[in-house]
């Protein structure tokens, strides 16, 4: 495993695409409760080649403070490839968050992307489940939007604390199934949405998912039971404090089967049962 | 800059005394750790237009580093207790040498090891292989937890480290300094009298952050390295009196985000400069900092670098200075 | 905080050991050199709340201190180099111990000297002073030009003033280690033996600015004291370690701009913690602390600090130091 | 002089009348070039006992960010002691004045103050006379609505890099005579504005100044060689770097025949012939 733990420059990693590039805000909508969709405009080139999963790493300060000093990780929720645009879903907890959130119209953004590695649907995947754990749902959105376009069947399993914290029905293409669960029961299915996705196992091809790490470790031991030798595979988006974003630091790393591996370069998506919880 | 005007001379030799020199092009070095091994940042800027880059700290067996988490943010600065993740030397030499003898990098590898014997015997690797322009010698690894005591607190150690690596190869050898160390200047006194080439300081204070909705270190670790704009102002301090008092080349970092933080250190007395927090916050920090020194150069008719180095010294020290840097480039 | 709730209990002994005791209020207490001698922020803030005031440092005879420029802001910190300005001993009895005995204040009186014997000379003149619930002994004084070696980084020195200081004087006796100790541990085991009621740290980091624009130093002495959020991460750290390693109470200090940094010294083991430049940032801040910390103690259901002091470290630490707080209410 | 080096808490000084508030931007005005008039409502009773030459600190960050980590010390340019307002004129030559400069309409600032000591008038003094060099000029405009309200004779005198830098005269009471000079002559007087005072002296009952340390300098040497025995006296305001602003820190010192003073509490107004220069 150790002298595994260097990490390759894969497909999809940073390696090539990435670029640091000026976004300028175009549009700010409140979302879910206290989150805020924020639309930047970006490069043609940058939207055109992104896919759902993949990060970008945003400078969450005014130029003359060094205080928060590192970028923010951000995955994106929605894609304009003709306009080039990029809609970020934040969920302001802390302080970079909290200061996307505060971004008006026409500010200007430093933004290093896109990184990391996407969401892989198969070609012969007809039945998509998508899991989705509150912010998280931002690259489940993108992907049912991708999936929608090219006829794949969605089933979209969200989870919220309550009501206000789901996703409105109308953000989804209308050919995705959508359904909600509730810690408090304010609506749809009282309990996880991991709970829910039992019921789609065996009709699903493949399974995605983005939450917390706790969702992904409920999901496994909701699931595992009824899978078959790993069919449908399940690809999950680890969150990690980053520093670099680009493989360079090592101070993101997810412990695989296969060794150390960095959740900016070689993830954020992982095969779930390549995962060491 | 404008093309009208002389570019001015930026070129260093960090090893004078070293009949293989370790001549860069401009005195602006990625830092260890935060540059991984010279790809990772390929896509994102020209690697080739940096003075040079330092390896991740390699160490003799494999190592698959510390819990996670590794990273913490704190005020202008950062935590990090990576924990010495990196394949090992002789992993280390199957895959990045010939790499980088291709792709013509101005590579120098940092090495960091338990034992004076484990050093010498990484150099002595090291010394056969293509595509190394230097050594840096890690004997600060504040956040290994072996002990904890530390080979660069103390003069006597870090000296028998410098020698044991001087004798396992004609490389031009960098000792990088531990802030821990009582009197960095003795330390300092103490390689250079060994055989150091250059002396390259700061690496990270030992710092810590405690989690407390969890009541418990955020760190895996528990303690980690501090880097980033805070500690500055440290190690300024610690570069003006070790260029004060030594004369092989000193290489300045710790907290450089701009052109000023470059030359407070170049005129604290560096002949060179590291960065590394700064890449995460701007990977094209490096560039921004070599166009923009010539830029300031040719602003201030300045011809070349010497001529600055050590220019916040006492007039004494500062002639010594002058001297040592005039002498490399 | 609601007032339904029982308030909790926030007193403090910061010398269980002591017959006269060093009982406080609360934890929080004002550092040296950011809140004068008690009157400049009565105007602000109602001082009789704090815990108690640490006053400037006092030195043998009187100082006019370093030449400006004194202070330098530095990212998420700042240097300073005072030069302990103070009226001297002398002066200083002249006028402030009976008018904090009338204005009922808890004061501490930070004293720094160098040598033994005037340290000892000082304390024996405060032993018979009104007003003067304890001294903090500054064993470091980064920024003051004599020789530059520091009591504080010697455990033998160290231990030397503080049997002498604790010789001369009944009062309550803290001692005040140095970051620049290269063990700060055995420092803060050496004071612990040589007598000391409780040890507070950490003083500032030496560090230093240049300007550039100039080509010299900023400060008009070079170097300064380094404090503020950028070194939090240093302070908790030995905090962390020194409250492992000793058994009388520890006032941890360093970069505290809020409640949460003030829960972080209290879990790495601190009984109390101090607040220096983060009152020049906020006047208010030690009453933001005092109530924030109530509130946060009334929402998780903590009685008394005790049972949350150490709670960052090991069990087997936790349960000493736990009993030390206890005992020191 | 040693034993006097403890700043005693003077009247005027903070000790008193200074707090902690919370202030509100109306309105920003572009002025003098590259300056900016930013105008804060403020509590009644902080305008009413306000005295021109007391200043104010000001954290020039959001409350999310340690850095810049220092308030920043402004005077005030204008006050409207019955809407309970303050003008102050910021010079954006930095991170602290950049951002007060960048500030909107309705933000909200922390400012303590007001602080220091204040420039006195004399009841005897008929003809004053104040010299303003550059940003330097916002205490003597509130002096010079002051002393034109009591009915004193007032003769202004301004200098600045280049026209641009100048004061607008209608800025100033009618009543008032106002004279300018500029470095590179393209307004007024060729040359220094300590230049002009020279032909005041002798007319002046008091002298009042406000600007760089070398203007004070070379004030000095233009004048001395024609006062008499210290008459007309000179109150100059002496700029430092500050951390505290109530006296505690002796961060702000300024070397006086009478010992260390700090320019936050006993000044930072002083007497020209008290200061060692
Ligand atoms: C690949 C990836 C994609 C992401 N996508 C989104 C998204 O679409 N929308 C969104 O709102 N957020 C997203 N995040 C999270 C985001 O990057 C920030 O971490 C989050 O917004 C908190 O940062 P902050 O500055 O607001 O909080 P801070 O003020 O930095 O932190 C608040 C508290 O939480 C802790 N903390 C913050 N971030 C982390 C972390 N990543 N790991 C461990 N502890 C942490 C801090 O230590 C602190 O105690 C993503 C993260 C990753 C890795
Ligand atoms: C009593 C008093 C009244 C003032 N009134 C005004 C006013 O009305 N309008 C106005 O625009 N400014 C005024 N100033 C100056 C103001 O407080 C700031 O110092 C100035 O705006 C620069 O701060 P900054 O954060 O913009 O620059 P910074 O980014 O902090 O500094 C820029 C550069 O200048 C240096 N520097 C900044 N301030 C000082 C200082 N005070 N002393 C020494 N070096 C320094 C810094 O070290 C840095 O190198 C006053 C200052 C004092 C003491
Ligand atoms: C994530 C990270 C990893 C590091 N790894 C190493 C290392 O392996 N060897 C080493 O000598 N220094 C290492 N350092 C220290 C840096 O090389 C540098 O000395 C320190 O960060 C101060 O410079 P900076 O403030 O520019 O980052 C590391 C620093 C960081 C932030
Ligand atoms: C302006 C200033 C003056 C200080 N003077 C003293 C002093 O006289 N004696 C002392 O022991 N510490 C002195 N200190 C150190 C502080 O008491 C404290 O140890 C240090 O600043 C770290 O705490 P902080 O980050 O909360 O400021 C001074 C600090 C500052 C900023
Ligand atoms: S953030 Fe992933 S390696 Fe640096
Ligand atoms: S700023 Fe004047 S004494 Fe602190």
């Amino acid at each position: 495993m150790a002298t595994d733990t260097v990490s390759p420059t894969l497909p999809g990693g940073s390696g090539g695409s990435s670029r640091l590039f000026v976004g300028q805000v175009e549009s700010l909508d409140p979302i879910m409760g206290d989150a805020m969709l924020v639309s930047v405009r970006v490069p043609r080139t940058v939207a055109q080649q992104l896919r759902p999963g993949r990060f970008f790493e945003i400078t969450c300060r005014h130029e003359t403070t060094f205080d928060p000093l590192l970028r923010r990780p951000f995955s994106v929720y929605r894609v304009d490839r003709e306009r080039g645009s990029l809609v970020f879903l934040i969920r302001p907890f802390g302080r970079g968050s909290g200061w996307m959130a505060r971004r008006k119209v026409g500010d200007e953004l430093d933004v290093l992307g896109p990184l990391g590695n996407a969401y892989e649907t198969s070609p012969t995947t007809r039945n998509l489940v998508l899991v989705a754990g509150g912010v998280g749902v931002a690259p489940m959105v993108m992907m049912a939007d991708e999936a929608a376009a090219k006829g794949v069947n969605v089933a979209f399993l969200m989870g919220a604390a309550n009501e206000r914290g789901l996703l409105p029905a109308a953000e989804l293409p209308s050919s995705v199934e959508y359904v909600v669960a509730t810690d408090d029961g304010s609506k749809g299915f009282h309990g996880f949405v991991t709970q829910l996705a039992r019921d789609y196992v065996l009709w699903a091809d493949q399974i995605m998912a983005c939450g917390p790490e706790p969702m992904y470790r409920s999901l496994r031991d909701a699931i595992n039971p009824i899978r078959l030798n790993g069919r449908p595979p399940v690809q999950v988006s680890m969150e990690r404090g980053m520093a670099c974003g680009v493989g360079a630091c090592l101070g993101c790393v997810v412990e695989t089967k296969r060794g150390m591996r960095t959740a900016c370069l070689d993830g954020p998506v992982f095969d779930l049962d390549e995962v060491l919880w | 800059m404008s093309a009208d005007l002389a570019v001015p001379d930026l070129s260093v030799d960090l090893a004078p005394n070293n009949p293989r020199e370790l001549r860069l092009a401009n005195p602006v070095i990625a830092a260890s750790g935060c540059f991984g091994y010279g790809q990772e940042y390929a896509g994102l800027i020209e690697v080739s237009r940096l003075g040079a880059f330092v390896s991740k700290g390699i160490t003799p067996e494999p190592r698959s580093g510390n819990a996670m988490p590794r990273i913490v943010e704190t005020p202008a600065g950062m935590l990090n207790a990576i924990g010495l993740q990196n394949p090992g030397i002789r992993g280390f030499v199957k895959k990045y040498p010939r790499l980088w003898e291709k792709q013509r990098l101005t590579a120098i590898v940092n090495i960091s090891a338990e034992t004076v014997d484990d050093f010498a015997m990484m150099a002595a690797i090291l010394d056969e292989q293509p595509g190394i322009a230097g050594i840096e010698v890690n004997v600060s690894c504040p956040n290994i937890n072996r002990g904890g005591y530390c080979f660069g607190w103390d003069p006597e150690m870090s000296a028998d480290v410098t020698r044991a690596v001087r004798a396992a190869t004609t490389l031009p050898v960098i000792v990088k300094l531990s802030p821990g160390a009582e009197d960095v200047v003795l330390v300092a006194q103490a390689v250079e009298a060994a055989g150091a080439d250059a002396i390259s300081l700061i690496n990270t204070l030992v710092g810590m952050a405690i989690d407390v909705r969890r009541r418990r270190p955020v760190l895996g670790n528990g303690t980690g390295g501090l880097s980033g704009p805070a500690v500055k102002p440290v190690a300024l301090r610690m570069v003006y009196q070790v260029a004060g008092a030594v004369q092989v080349p000193v290489i300045g970092l710790g907290g450089i985000l701009g052109v000023d933080d470059l030359l407070e250190f170049v005129m604290a007395g560096a002949s060179a400069v590291q960065v590394g927090t700064g890449i995460f916050v701007d990977p094209q920090l490096p560039i921004r900092l070599i166009d923009g020194l010539a830029a300031w150069m040719i602003k201030e008719g300045v011809g070349s670098l010497g001529e600055i180095v050590g220019a916040a010294q006492p007039a004494a020290v500062r002639a010594a200075r002058g001297r040592a840097a005039e002498g490399s480039g």
